[in-house]
This record gives structure tokens, C-alpha cells and sequence, in this order.
């Protein structure tokens, strides 16, 4: 701290770590470290304050490159050790790197139980629809049919959705952003970094040496007004490079309509991050590619109460009625009887 | 009680005594167990008990699957079973009678409850014609005793108020009233138990102290039994005692650790039997500093200590059998970075599901060995309830002065079991010292840096300046940046070993009961304590020049084991397994030592140990 | 079968095996049992056709008592054993039964792979909310601050609801029902064990002896017609001892509203449980008591493709296309050379 | 290539060469040695070849950790390893040059791209002064070759057609070139495969043919190389000859096995270093019957692949390692089914996520003993990439036979490596029984009847009248019923065992090599045959008067080990771990045998070996 008390003034280069970068030269891991080391030295927090977490696979090298404390561990356990470390710490703010396979197929469990759990914690998932590490097999979210090492003749297993998961194991806060697009990228990381609760982030991110173009229609430039949909809150569902569609609700269903000729601003779903229940959110993450704009920023961002707080309290508690133990009595309890 | 008239019976002095109730899952012989226990203990016995729960939450009614069972030893000396044999059964109906009777010494006392001897109780039992008719008891003295009526009798005022079915639920303080009288117990333990608990409910309270005298006044009146028998005090070392089971203790023994650390402790686990008692007791400690982590698996509640422990708490998790086996990657993990986490595995029969409720020791050589790559750390093995107290904070001081994980063994024997445990004195224990460094020694900080241990620093999130980067993959020795080298991964392989080799360093020598050297040692370790050590007082005492030790530190072992070894002839090493300890001494010291093996979910006999000494001894 | 080629009529004892039902007196799955070996002899399969499959648990024994091919396998692990059988035999009918320990805490992940996959087994996950078979701690569908052997201060995590779980791995069928309803029940399993894929049913289970009464609002015959809703495909959301009350949508948010006055039958939400979108089927998910009537019945029931299917579909086309393999020719690959 | 006009240089005659090519991960490294192992295999020679991959996907270009290796011994003799020294080693960049050059023999060759020695490629590489320039590398026969350059001009006609990238990636086949050229290789097995793989893209295919020209012809004119090698033809064993690795072996193995078993099989996994492969290649054999399941974890994988067992097909499963360590509770389940599945482990560095694409053998004693409770199961062993492929049959042979579990333990050593491999007949295979049984013996099925060998019935689902169920508890013997049975318990746990020691009844004996008894046996087992063998041959060759056998069957071993054993004064038993197999061998015949232990991701030096044999023996 600063003489005045304020905290010093930090930039990214002060997260920058003394390891070289290994991940494939083009590879959308890059633009994502390059978001969070931008975010981190605005939160307020001191950089000793920050633990990151990851389990394996090339998303979960992160932490090596990110000058605080970090955990590489295990694959797919990241979730569940960092909620020991925000059992353990609640002061600290516990960030967790994850891929596709280490999130959500070897680690899936742990994901949707620290979500439902609402721990404190910052999720960023790596999506990049492959397994980068064990060079190209399919992952849980590869696309039905998707020829790959390990699928010759194309998989046969449905994929999960990230979002609609998510939002099964009722996340509190739930986002999706895209490597190609680092402003929006950072603008969400903000966001979930200022959410109390789990906060969930789905990240399009370009495997460009096992899976390239796997977001295409997103990430190239050309493409996205007619492929993405941006989340605002509060604001109707527009999209296009004119600007001119919009996602109408029909029955329980979006459906996409022209602007104009009598449709207007006011008959577009307004989108609302804010609201308890998930219907929306769901209608949301149910709009895929190429049949929908696939919606990018704040799918939901509810406040509930928060595994870590409840437990602190439930220490203060406990100790505020019966007093901070002492051993003498621990020993002390039920029957006793003394010899002489 | 004082206003019963003394009716003339014999009175006979015993020195120890082992009674055993038993019935169906549902008749609360657990409760009376524990209660004709504390009342032993506090009359000042030695008491030692076993509780033998049926493996299913509750068999059908009157089923063998359903019968639970309590057993209790105590006597005028120090004892360290529940008892080989038992002198007399409380069997509460035909199922329980059919399980247990064949454990009752020839002579030995058997009540039984007739009313739950009709057809189709006996036919549940698998009994084709009724025991108690057709001279199979024979060898028993065999008290036949309308438990239920009787019960129903003395409860007749209050039936009304209560209903029949809460006067049946009495049956079992009226069984415990007639054991009460027979062995000259007091009452009065049991009576402010049930005031304490039933205090809101006066007439349940009533009701069940009605039983409990009713059944001492049978026994008092109906002149069924010729002779009343006593069991002196025992001579103990003086103190304040409470019954402690292995579980209670290990609990207890966490918190003192933390305590003694200065250092919060998370407890990360996930239910199993006959484990999940740890996380019972720890998750109403959070006034004491110690939070609990019910987690969704084993593989989460381990990791989540790996977490805490990195965060600069301590770490510990617990767990049986199968969960023990779902932890071993992330052991692993611990050895890697180096982490402080103690892992308990109280033990059960196996292998896979095996038998939940049952005791067994086959998991050291998994605890040693059992994982991918060259994975050492320190195991170590609780050998009586009270000793997982002190393991428990064994296992802390090791974890923390070395920064390595510590496998502690204990069993669903000494875990459920209980003794008596004298409360120790908080300002006696060593301090258990914790340093988290600040800062960093001349600027550059090194997360593997060694001490004199070879231990690395435990350096924790918040700290400034010191923020690193650990995990699962090869480490540079000082700097812990990844390494590939292959120079780096052998010195690396042997520095782990060398660092588990130096727990060794600060660990007590083994020592051995009986002679220092001679032609035969018995090596034990771990739960079977009691069992051996009688076995071995009892051989001396016939006069078998024999000695015995028992092992608590299983990895390292004790510097002097080697020289102990040497010292004898025939080494015979009793294990609840297929001689896994015994691989490890073959393998360490090359003698040929000689198993003594039993895979049954069932603790030794002292009497079965002893016929295997004499066997391997001569007399001198 | 008979001599003119139809299957031997089966009955309930026929399921029934040589073992002692082992569960306390007056515990919910006895009913469960009940209705599944109804269901089972009139599905028109061989008895040796079935296979049950469980993990660890109360409810997992139930493999045990039906008298058919069984495994009781380890803790969490019964849909990873299903998919192998599955895999393996696409001719055998796969049953697995679990809890919600079993289920939805150690086996949380195998349960939406398998249900992602839609692989073509039916789930009987038993809700009693507690850990009965370890005798009483807290499980992921305990409600928050719930006192048990592990939280006597009360749990700090936010439960798992498991319809919206479901929903979320994107399930094909997805059902509710309580022990205390047997002809719901039959009918519910009837439905599930007729759909092609992955069937899950949430059957609401009570545990007597440690979490007694945990459903007690919908299972006292007097309170259910006011805590239930019961679906009909087609048909307005209904309920009420008098049926006089309804669920009408509001935005996108359900509400109860009293029939009469101006509203009609019309007004209200009509249940659809094929709709391709599960918009519906998550806003009658997270209807809980008290605020509403939770919904007993098919929430959803759409047709996808099973992963059992696609394979066999795969192994085909590869034989047909490549013909059955020969092991010479299997050697015989890339390049060689001959030694004389 | 018959275009070449023949300069004068020397010619000369060698028995064996081992060439390394080494670059950036990007430089195509494994695909040249690949090359260059098929035309030496075509020629003629007897071949081994180890490729060594980062661990990364793809450092930064131009840093250590991004070098790419490939090594082939060719020769003109039987040989059995990669090849201690290098003769010469082809460097792309610096870093590769770093990394690499110290295994070079003295006086070797190395050849270097000059044109990568820039000051920021050295920099990268950590090389403060260019090592062509100060002298460090003058004891080799250095040369500079300005390879990139040369590769520019040989395809500037093609360069406004392919761009400069493609023209930059067709290097490695220009180097390819000059090796080809230096050791008399016949160039048309690789213009065929570029032929093959780029038909479609003929002007890729032109510029690569002209690469590999350039080079070759760069050799001829260039007189860079005052000699050309010749290695002779080697005389091998009649027949169709194809490279093979230890996993393709393997998953060719798993093909055949289904095939003489008549049973489909499936192949459920989770990919990981350096297993992956067998996933890979079993997924692309829908047509021989064969399913593959990619799963969620590893725990799916090995419980998926049970399902597939009970459901009465070949269930397997492969992993390493990490993966290994989380099938542990599941292996118990199999153990207490009986079931017949195999579970693969191709061994990699550890502990934890350690070294992943670096060999190692320390998940023996995991293999062995790793499990909670008395687990016995079977464990087998490869030797070599080839013997992958027997042993694969021998794992279903065994699981069926005996319905059993058995892990199949290989490494990344002889998974990734590979060798010639002759083509067997399919026909001369010893089918594998299976026995379904389609009723019930007199009425009542029986799961847990047995046969000779203790075997129970394999009935699977859809046989009518065998309805039954299996689980992780205890079962009763014979009929399968869940027992909590003291007496049955121990049973159960002597007869898991014994069913497992019975499997050596159908064993081979062990081979000794050399004298049948003497002072030195050399005993190893697994993927270090290679290396083990090579140095024994030559320790003979020495007149040391030594043996050499190595075991492929882990659990049980084979019947006349102890015999074998007996016969020699000292044991020395290397091992890449720090002396597991040691540890089960001293337990077990109590002899004092020698490890000597390697423990660097890496195989064994034949040199090592030799030395340390030498250091035990005495000449003769
Ligand atoms: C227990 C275990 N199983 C498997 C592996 C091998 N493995 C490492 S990373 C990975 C998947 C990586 O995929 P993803 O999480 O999508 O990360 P990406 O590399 O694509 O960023 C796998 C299967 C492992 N390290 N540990
Ligand atoms: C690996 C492993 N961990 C823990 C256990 C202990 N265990 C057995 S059943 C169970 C939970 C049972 O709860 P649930 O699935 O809800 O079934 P219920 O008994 O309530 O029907 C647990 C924790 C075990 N058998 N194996
Ligand atoms: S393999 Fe793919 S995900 Fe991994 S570093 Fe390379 S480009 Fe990135
Ligand atoms: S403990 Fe609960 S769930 Fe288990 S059998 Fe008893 S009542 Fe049923
Ligand atoms: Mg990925
Ligand atoms: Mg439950």
C-alpha cells in the first residue's frame, strides 16, 4: 500500500510472469490472458489477493502466466480445489481457468456443484470445441458428427451446451464472449470479476491448430453483426450489420424478425440479466448457429447468497453464541467420572 | 434403587466380564450398550466396546441381516478388548440369539426375550423348531424372560398416555435393568441420561425409567438368577475419564492439532461408512476454527484440502476403502506441490463395496505404494481409540514440519470402538510449529527451496511478493518452475524419498513389551493393538519368554526397526489382512517373518493369537 | 416363447427374486419397486432382456429384488456401467436405479453425459433428499440450512434441483413423480420405459427414518390437489381440490391464477411436452412449493437420436461400406516389405 | 535418383547407425524419421526408432521446449533399442542443436541449418556466442548447411504457385535428403508416400518431391561429406515385414484377440499421453466388430467397459498414469465380479501429471497392490513394440479364461517406439474359448459356481434362465449372494487369490539367456528388454559370463521364477522406477537382489547397462 493508503497503482505488465507463453502462435488462449491481465489491476484488489486455478489441458496453463499465486492441478478438479481455497480464504479472489474437457467432460461434476453451490468464484471456460492438449480428440462440445482423432467416421455423441448446463445447475451469473472480439472479452470478465457468486463464462476461443474455425461464422468480422447477438440489459434484441433484425418472442419461442414495415424496437424481446427465473436465459442459449444469432455478453446476473459468506457466517455465529472453543471443554463433554 | 430389598443371593467376585446385547436393528441395543457402559466406567472399571452394525440401514424385522449388537468388557485391571468370548448375551429375539450365541462361553449366560419366540419370528431366523425347546442350549444357563410382557406390565398406568407402541420401544431399558442388577451396576448414570434427554417429554422419560427399574426389580425378586456377580474397581491412573470411540477421538485430536498450530483446519470429506462419524463431529466445531466441506466426492473433498492447504490452512480430509481408492490421483498432486494435507482412511472390509460395516487392515499397502509413479509420503496408524487423539496430531505435526502429505490408518474396530480416555491437559502438549514466510530472502522467493528436512517453504496467498505457481507437473528443484530435465527428475524422484526417509528423524524408536531380544517377536501395528499386547501379557504370563511391539509409523518406519528385528529368532507379524506388513518387512529386512492372517471383518481373538504364540515359542 | 411365437405372458412375481427386501418398514421405495415390476411384464421384453443397473444407496439395492440381469455397482457410477452395457448390447432394455446421492452428488457428471449422449436407458433417480443408506447427512437436494448428522448448524450449500438439471444436459424425456401416487407412477415409468433415449424420472422418495415427511405437502392425499400440478400433454395446467385454480403465463413467468371471474380454461397454459424447446419445460421445473404446485409428470418428451443408435448406425455403414474386416488385411496396412 | 552421376567419395561399410533429427515442433521432424525408418526397413535393415515430442503442443518456435526429436538405428544385425549414441544428428535450429548434441559420440557427425543461427533464433535457444563459430562443437565433424536457403532455390520455380510457406515447410524434406544420400537410402518409399498423400495436391507434392532431390542431390555435388555409409542388409527372418509401434501392436493385438475369441469387444477411454493412440487407431476399426467409447474421465471409461464385460463382450479400457490412478476403485469392482477386462496402462513419468510424454515403470507396485482391500487381479507386461501385440492376446486369453482383470502395463518407450514387425499368419493363432452357458445345470444357476482353475460361468444378459445379479459386496460362494459371512469372507479372499496364482498353470516358463545358472542373472521386465537384452549379448560377447531374462508376467509370476532365481548367486534387476519389481521379489524369495534403478523419463543406455553388468561380474 501507498503512504496515503490508497493501493498502487497496478498494469498488466505487473501480472505479466517470467514464464515464456507456451501455447501455439495464433491460438485464441493469448487474446484471453491479454482481457483478464487487463481487468485485474482495475479490480481494486492487491495482486497477492488473487489465486488462479486450473485443472489440465492448454486453457489450464493459464495460471503460469499470470503473477499471482495459481494451482495447475489436476485434470478437472480446478472447481472443487478452488473451493476449498475459497472455504479456506474467503478473503481471496479465487479465479478458475478450464477447457471444454477439463470443465466439462472429466470435470463436469465439479463445475455444476461449485455453480450451485453460488462459490465466490470466477469461471472462465475455454471452449474451443476440442481437446487441445491431447492433440484433436472430440470434447464434449464438438458437433454431432465431427471427424476427429478419435472419431474417424465422425462422433455420435450429442454435445452439451456450456450455457444451458449452466443454467441447469442454476448459475447466478452467466456470460458468453469470443477471443476474437477482446473488448467485449474484457467488458465480461469485468463483469463476472464484480459479481458475488459463481460466475460462469463460456469463451469462444480458436484452436487454430486442431480445430480452426470452429467459431468462424463468430469471429470473423464480416460475419458476426449476422451471427452474434450482443446482450444488452434493458435494451431490445437487435442485430444484423444494419442493425435492421431483431428476436421477437413468439409463444415460448424467439423467432427472428426484419425491423420495419410495422415492426418495431418496442416488439423485440428486451433483454433482462436481471430476472429470477431462467426462462429467458434459456430461450437465449438455446439460439445456435446457423438457424439463430448466438447471443454474446450477460445471460443472467442474479444475486443470491453465496456458499462462502454463508459459511463464514455460520463460523461467526457459532462462535458469537457459544464462545471461541476451548480445548479443556472440547475434551470435556457428555459423561465423565474421575479416579482417584 | 436403595429402597430394593436385598433378597439372598450368591455373590461372586469376577475380574472381567464381557456381555454382549443384541436385537434387532430397531430395539435401540446400541443405546443400552452405551449406557450399561458408562455406567461401568463411571463405577470405575476398565471398560473396552465394539458395536457390530448389521451393513443394511434397517433389514427387515427380525431378519439375521437386521441384528445389531453391542458388546462391552469391563474389569478390575486393564483391558484392551471388548472381549474374546462373551459371558453373557441379552439376545432380544430369535435372529439376534441365532447370530450371536455361538460367541457366549460354554456355561455362559444367555437371556433371552420369549415373547419374540413365535412361529414366524422363528422362521424369519431360519429356526425350523424353537431353540429354547429343543436342547441346543444346553451348554448355556439359559434364562427365559417375557421381556416384552413384563415390560408391558410395569408400563400398564401409562399406557394410555403413551401408546403401546412407545411402551414396546422401553423393552430394551427393561433388558438393561435385569444386566444392570445382575452385575451390580448403578443406575443412576442412566437415569440422569434419561432425564437429560427426554427432559421435554416427562412421561417418555417416566416410562423409560419405569423399564429400567422394572427390569433390576425382576431381577431382584423373581429369584430366576442364583448368583449376582461384581467386578471391582480397576486401578487407573487418576484423572477426569470420558469413553472415547477411535472416531471421537481423531476428531478431537484435529482440533488440538489446529489449535496447537495457531492454524484453522478445513475437514473436506464425503460420507462413508464407517468414516462418516469424523465428519459428524467436526461440522459442529465451527467455534473452535474448524470449518467442514461436506464435498459432492472424495475426488472433491481431497482436492478441496489440497486447496485449503495451499491457502494456508490445514488441509485434512477422511474417507474408508473405496473413497481412499478415488483419492489416489489427487495424493499425487499433494506429493507434487508439496502440500501439507492429512488424509484418514479408517479401514473396512473390502476389496470394491466388500463389507461396509466390518473392520479390516488391507489398505496399507495402497496407503504405501498404491499410486502412479514414484509417489512417496508418510503413513502412519492409530493402534486404540484414545491413540487416533495422538495420531491425529501426529499427522498434523508431520504434514506441516515436512510439507508432505500423511496417510493416517485407523478401522471401522478402533473407530466405532470405545475406551476409557483420560482428558489430557492442553498446556502440556508441543506446540506445533507453523511458519509462513513473509517475505522473500534476498528479493528473489524459491516455492522449492529447502530447509535442514528438505521441506519447502509453505508460502500463502496474500502474502506479498511471494506469489508462485505450483502444480502436477515435474518441478525444478528451488525454483519449482516446471522441468523436464532428466537430471532434475531423478534428483527430484530421490529428494521426495529422502524427505519422507527424514520424518524417521523425529519419530520415537519402537518399543518392544517383554524382553529386548530373544526367539520370538510379535510385530503388530495399527488397530490391533489391544488384541496382541493381551495375547503377549497372557503368554509371559504362562511363561513364554516372548515380546511383542507394535508399529504406528508405517512409512517411515522407526530408525531402530532393523536392530529390533535382529534381535530375534522369529519374527510373527498378526495382520486383519493377507499379510501386507509382512511384504514390506520381507521386502525391507529380508527375514522371513511369519503371517498370521485372518480376513474375516472381525478383530483378533486374544485367545487365538495366544495358541499361535505358543505355537511359534518355547517355554522357558 | 410360445409355440405360435408370442411372448410368454409375464406378471409382476415373475420380477420377483429370491431376496429379502432389505429396506426399513415403510420406506418409499418399496413403492417404487412396486410399480416398476407392474410396468416390467407388460413391455412385451424377454425378463432376460432387462438389465438393472445401480450405484450405491438405499434406492441402489434395487437391482436385487427384480429378477432380472443386475448390477449394483459402485457409488455414482451406474450410467457410466449403462452406457457400457448399452454400447455394448443395443438389444437390451438398461434401467438404472439411483439416488440423489448417487445420482446427482458423486455420480452428477455420469448422469448428464449419459442423458447429453441420450443414451437409450431409463433413470429412476429415488428423491429423498438425505443420504439414507450412510444414515442421514445432507445430500445436493437437501434445502438450504437444513439440519442433519453433517450440518447440525444447518447446510450453507443451494440445492441441485434435478429437472432443471436435466433440462440443462438437454435431456430428451424428463419426468416427476412420488412414491405416494402408485398409478401415477406406473404410469410415468410406462411412458419413460416406451421412449427411445435417455428417460429421466425425479420420483420423489420418502425416507422414513431420516428425512421423514420431506415431501409431505404433495404426498398427503388431503394437501396434494393444492401443492401438485399434474400434466397432461395438451391440456391447461389445472390443479386445485376443486380444480378451480390454474397456472397462466405472464411474460415469461408462470402464475397462478383462480378460475372464474372472467378467466377461463383458455387463458391458461396449455402443456406441451413435445415442444423441441425447453422453455416450457424449465419454467414448470422451477415451480416449487409453496409459492406453486410442483408439476407431477412428463415435463418433456422429444425424439432425438440415441447415441446407441448412431453407433450401430456407424458400425453398419463401416462393415457395409468397408466389408467385415479380416484380420490379414488388418496387418497388411501402409507401407511393408518382404524379407526372402 | 538413377539420374545421380556417381562422385568419388569413399564408401564405408557399418554394422549399425543411429541418426536423430531434430527441430521446432513446427519442422516435421517425426514425419522425416518416419521417412527415413520406412526406406531403411524397406532396404533392408533391422530397425528401431524413438520419437521424443515436447510436452507442450507447441512451445514458441525456436525455444528448448519446443524440440521435436526422432532417432532410428538401422542396421545390418539384429538389434533392440533406438541406439545409445548418436552418429549423426541433423539440427534445424539452435535449440535443437542444444538439446540434442550431447548425446552425439565423439567425432559424430552433426549437420546444422545454418540459416536458423540468427542472433534471435540463438537467443532463444539460451546460446550467448553462436556454438558453429567458438569452437564448442570441434569434437564432431561439424557441417553447415544453408539448408533453408538451398530449399529456396531448389523450388523457386514452384514458389509463386505454392507461396513461401509451403516452400519454408518442404526443409525437413531437403535435410531428408542429405541423410538419404549420406547412408546410401533408397529415396523411392518416400517419393511413393508423397505421391500417395498429396495426389490431390499435385504441386504440394511436387515441391516436396523436389525438396527431398535437392538434398539428395546436395549430398552428391556438394562435397561437403568426404565419406557415404553403407549398412548391409540385415539377415532376418523371412517374411512380410511392416514398422510397428507398441501401441499400434497393441490395438492390433485387441483386434485379433476379439477375432480368435469370436466376441465383439469395446474399447472405452479417455484420451490421454501416450495411450491416446490405441483410442485413436481402435476407433477407425468399426468393420473388424470392434466399438470404441471416448468417455467423460477415466472412470467412465473403466466402468463402461465393465457394463460391456457383464453384458458378455470383451470389455477394455487404457489409459496411463493419472488415469490409471482413478480406475482404482473400479478395478475393484471388476476384481469382486469377476469379470474378464483388461485395462491397459502405458506408463509415463510421474508421480502425479509428472512428465507426460516421458517413459517411465513405476506404476508397477499401483498395478500389483494399488487397490483398497485384498484386490488381487492379474498383471502382465510388454517388452517390446511387437510383443505388445502378444501380449494384448495374452490379456484377453487370461481375462476370459479366468474371468479376471488383468492390466496390461506398457510404456511411452515402446508405445511410441518402433520396430520391423513380420506380418503373422492369422491362422496359426490358438483360438480363445469362450463359454456363454445357454442354461442352468440341474434347474438353478449358479454365478459363482466354479470351474478347474476357479473360474465362475460368463452368462450374460438375454439368456433365459440365468437371470442374475453382481455387485462390489462380499458375494457367497457358488451362488453369488451378497454375505456378510465371516467364515465366506475369508473364503472368498483365498479363493480371489488363489484363482489368480492358478493363472501361472497356464503360463510360459521363464527363459534364461545365457548360462541356465551362474553368478549374474540380470532380470528386468517390460519395456527395457531392448536395452537389458542388448547389453547382456554384449557382456557374453565380452566373456562375461552372465544371464539375462526378463519377465512378462507380473502377477502371478511364472512358476520356475523361484527356481531360476535360486540358481544364481546375484540378481541385479534394472528398472526404470527406483526398484519396484525389486521390492515384490525380495518380499517374495527373500533374496538380496541388486536394482539398479533410473528414474529420467528416459530408456536405458545399452552403455549403462554393460557398465553396471561389468561392475557385478567376474570375467571369465
Ligand atoms: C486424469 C487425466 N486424464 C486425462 C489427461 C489427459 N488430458 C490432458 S488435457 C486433456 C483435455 C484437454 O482438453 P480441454 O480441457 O478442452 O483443454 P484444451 O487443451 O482444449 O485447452 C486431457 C484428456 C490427464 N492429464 N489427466
Ligand atoms: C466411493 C464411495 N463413497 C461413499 C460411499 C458411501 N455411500 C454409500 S451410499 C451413499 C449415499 C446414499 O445416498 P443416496 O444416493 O441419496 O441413496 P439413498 O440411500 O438415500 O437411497 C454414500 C455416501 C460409498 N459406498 N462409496
Ligand atoms: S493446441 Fe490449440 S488450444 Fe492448444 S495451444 Fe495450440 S492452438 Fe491453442
Ligand atoms: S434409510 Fe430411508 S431410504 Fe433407506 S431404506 Fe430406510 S427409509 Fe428407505
Ligand atoms: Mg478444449
Ligand atoms: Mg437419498
Amino acid at each position: 500500500m501507498h503512504t496515503d493508503g490508497s493501493l498502487p497503482v497496478l498494469t498488466a505488465k505487473d501480472f505479466t510472469t517470467d514464464q515464456d507463453v507456451r501455447w501455439c502462435p495464433g491460438c485464441g488462449d493469448y487474446s484471453i490472458l491479454a482481457q483478464v491481465k487487463k481487468v485485474l489491476p482495475t479490480l481494486g484488489i492487491p495482486r497477492e489477493k488473487f489465486v488462479f486455478v486450473s485443472g489440465i489441458g492448454c486453457s489450464s496453463r493459464f495460471p503460469y502466466y499470470v503473477e499471482t499465486y495459481g494451482v495447475h492441478s489436476i485434470h478437472g478438479r480446478a472447481p472443487a480445489v478452488a473451493t476449498g481455497i475459497k472455504a479456506a480464504r474467503p478473503d481471496l479472489s479465487v479465479w478458475v481457468a478450464t477447457g471444454d474437457g477439463d470443465g466439462l467432460s472429466i470435470g463436469g461434476n465439479h463445475l455444476i456443484h461449485a455453480i450451485r453451490r453460488n462459490v465466490d468464484m470466477k469461471i472462465l471456460l475455454f471452449n474451443n470445441r476440442i481437446y487441445g492438449l491431447t492433440k484433436g480428440q472430440y470434447s464434449p462440445t464438438s458437433e454431432l458428427g465431427k471427424k476427429t482423432k478419435s472419431s474417424p467416421f465422425g462422433t455420435v455423441d450429442l454435445p452439451l451446451n456450456p450455457i444451458t448446463l449452466s443454467i441447469g445447475a442454476e448459475a447466478t451469473f452467466i456470460a458468453r464472449t469470443l477471443d476474437a472480439d477482446p473488448k467485449h472479452m474484457e467488458y465480461v470478465i469485468r463483469r463476472a470479476a464484480e459479481h458475488k457468486g459463481a460466475a460462469f463464462m463460456e469463451i469462444y476461443q480458436n484452436c487454430n491448430v486442431f480445430n480452426d474455425g470452429a467459431f468462424e461464422y463468430a469471429t470473423v468480422k464480416d460475419m458476426r453483426p449476422d451471427t452474434t447477438l450482443y446482450l444488452e440489459h434493458g435494451k431490445p434484441m437487435i442485430f444484423g450489420k444494419n442493425r435492421d433484425k431483431g428476436i421477437r418472442l413468439n409463444g415460448l419461442s424467439p423467432e427472428i424478425v426484419q425491423l420495419g414495415n410495422g415492426i418495431t424496437e418496442d416488439d423485440l424481446l428486451f433483454h433482462d440479466e436481471k430476472m429470477e427465473e431462467p426462462t429467458l436465459a434459456m430461450m437465449l442459449a438455446r439460439m445456435r448457429h446457423p438457424e439463430f444469432p448466438e447471443p454474446m455478453g450477460v445471460f443472467r446476473a442474479v444475486s443470491h447468497p453465496t456458499f462462502d459468506d454463508l459459511l463464514t457466517k455460520q463460523v461467526d455465529a457459532a462462535t458469537a453464541k457459544l464462545g471461541r472453543g476451548r480445548l479443556a471443554d472440547l475434551y470435556d463433554d457428555g459423561e465423565t467420572w474421575t479416579v482417584e | 434403587m436403595d429402597t430394593v430389598k436385598q433378597r439372598q443371593v450368591q455373590n461372586q467376585e469376577l475380574e472381567e466380564v464381557s456381555v454382549r446385547f443384541c436385537g434387532d436393528s430397531g430395539d435401540g441395543m446400541q443405546l443400552v450398550g452405551t449406557q450399561f457402559t458408562n455406567a461401568s466406567a463411571i463405577f470405575g472399571n476398565d471398560v473396552s466396546t465394539f458395536p457390530d452394525f448389521p451393513a443394511e440401514i434397517r433389514a427387515p424385522a427380525g431378519t439375521l441381516a437386521g441384528v445389531s449388537g453391542f458388546q462391552i468388557n469391563f474389569s478390575s485391571h486393564d483391558i484392551h478388548t471388548p472381549g474374546d468370548r462373551v459371558n453373557a448375551l441379552i439376545a432380544m429375539n430369535p435372529a439376534a440369539l441365532k447370530t450371536n450365541v455361538k460367541d457366549v462361553e460354554t456355561g455362559g449366560i444367555v437371556i433371552v426375550n420369549e415373547d419374540a419366540f413365535d412361529k414366524s419370528d422363528l422362521q424369519k431366523a431360519g429356526y425350523a423348531v424353537n431353540p429354547l425347546d429343543d436342547g441346543s442350549l444346553s451348554k448355556y444357563q439359559l434364562y427365559r424372560v417375557p421381556i416384552e410382557k413384563l415390560n408391558a406390565d410395569a408400563l400398564k398406568d401409562i399406557a394410555g398416555e403413551i401408546g403401546a407402541k412407545s411402551v414396546g420401544r422401553c423393552k430394551n431399558f427393561f433388558a438393561l435393568g435385569i444386566a444392570a442388577w445382575l452385575y451390580n451396576r448403578p443406575l443412576q448414570p442412566t437415569l440422569d441420561w434419561i432425564n437429560g434427554k427426554f427432559g421435554s417429554k416427562p412421561t417418555i422419560a417416566d416410562a423409560n425409567t419405569r423399564a429400567l427399574k422394572a427390569g433390576y426389580y425382576y431381577g431382584e425378586t423373581a429369584e430366576l438368577f442364583p448368583t449376582r456377580y461384581k467386578v471391582a474397581k480397576a486401578k487407573l491412573t487418576p484423572g477426569k475419564y470420558r469413553k472415547i470411540t477411535g472416531n471421537e477421538a481423531l476428531a478431537l485430536g484435529l482440533v488440538t492439532a489446529a489449535d496447537l498450530a495457531q492454524t484453522p483446519l478445513l475437514y473436506a470429506s464425503y460420507p462413508i461408512t464407517p468414516a462418516s462419524d469424523i465428519l459428524h463431529m467436526l461440522s459442529g466445531y465451527k467455534n473452535y476454527g474448524i470449518k467442514t466441506f461436506q464435498a459432492e466426492d472424495e475426488i472433491a473433498a481431497v482436492t478441496a484440502a489440497i486447496g485449503a492447504s495451499f491457502a494456508g490452512v490445514i488441509g485434512v480430509t477422511g474417507t474408508s476403502g473405496p473413497g481412499m481408492a478415488l483419492k489416489t490421483e489427487a495424493l499425487g498432486l499433494a506429493v507434487m506441490t508439496e502440500l501439507p494435507l492429512v488424509c484418514v482412511d479408517v479401514q473396512r472390509g473390502g476389496p470394491s463395496t466388500g463389507l461396509p460395516t466390518k473392520t479390516e487392515q488391507a489398505d496399507l499397502l495402497q496407503a504405501v505404494v498404491g499410486r502412479n509413479g514414484e509417489c512417496p509420503l508418510c503413513v502412519i496408524a492409530a493402534r486404540s481409540p484414545g491413540d487416533c487423539f495422538d495420531m491425529a496430531i501426529w499427522a498434523v505435526r508431520i504434514a506441516t514440519r515436512f510439507m508432505v502429505p500423511v496417510i493416517l490408518l485407523t478401522d471401522g474396530y478402533i473407530g466405532n470402538g470405545a475406551e476409557p480416555w483420560i482428558l489430557p491437559d492442553p498446556s502440556k502438549f508441543e506446540k506445533i510449529k507453523i511458519n509462513h514466510p513473509e517475505k522473500a530472502e534476498n528479493g528473489d522467493f524459491h516455492a522449492y527451496a529447502r530447509d535442514e528436512f528438505l521441506a519447502r517453504p509453505w508460502a500463502v496467498p496474500g502474502t506479498k511478493g511471494l506469489e508462485h505457481r505450483i502444480g502436477g507437473l515435474e518441478k525444478e528443484n528451488i525454483t519449482g518452475h516446471i522441468s523436464y530435465d532428466p537430471q532434475n527428475h531423478q534428483f527430484m524422484i530421490d529428494l521426495r524419498a529422502q524427505k519422507v526417509a527424514n520424518i524417521a528423524k523425529i519419530l520415537p524408536p519402537l518399543e518392544v513389551d517383554g524382553p529386548q531380544s530373544g526367539d520370538l517377536l510379535v510385530l503388530g501395528w495399527g488397530g490391533t493393538y489391544g488384541s496382541i499386547y493381551s495375547a503377549a501379557e497372557r503368554a509371559r504370563a504362562m511363561g513364554y519368554n516372548i515380546s511383542n511391539a507394535h508399529l504406528q509409523f508405517m512409512n517411515p518406519f522407526p530408525s531402530n526397526l532393523g536392530d529390533v528385528l535382529k534381535k530375534f529368532k522369529k519374527v510373527l507379524i498378526p495382520e486383519l489382512n493377507s499379510g501386507q506388513l509382512r511384504k514390506l518387512i520381507r521386502a525391507e529386512f529380508l527375514i522371513d517373518a511369519i503371517g498370521f492372517n485372518k480376513v474375516q471383518g472381525k478383530p483378533f481373538l486374544i485367545a487365538e493369537l495366544l495358541e499361535k504364540i505358543i505355537q511359534h515359542s518355547e517355554k522357558r
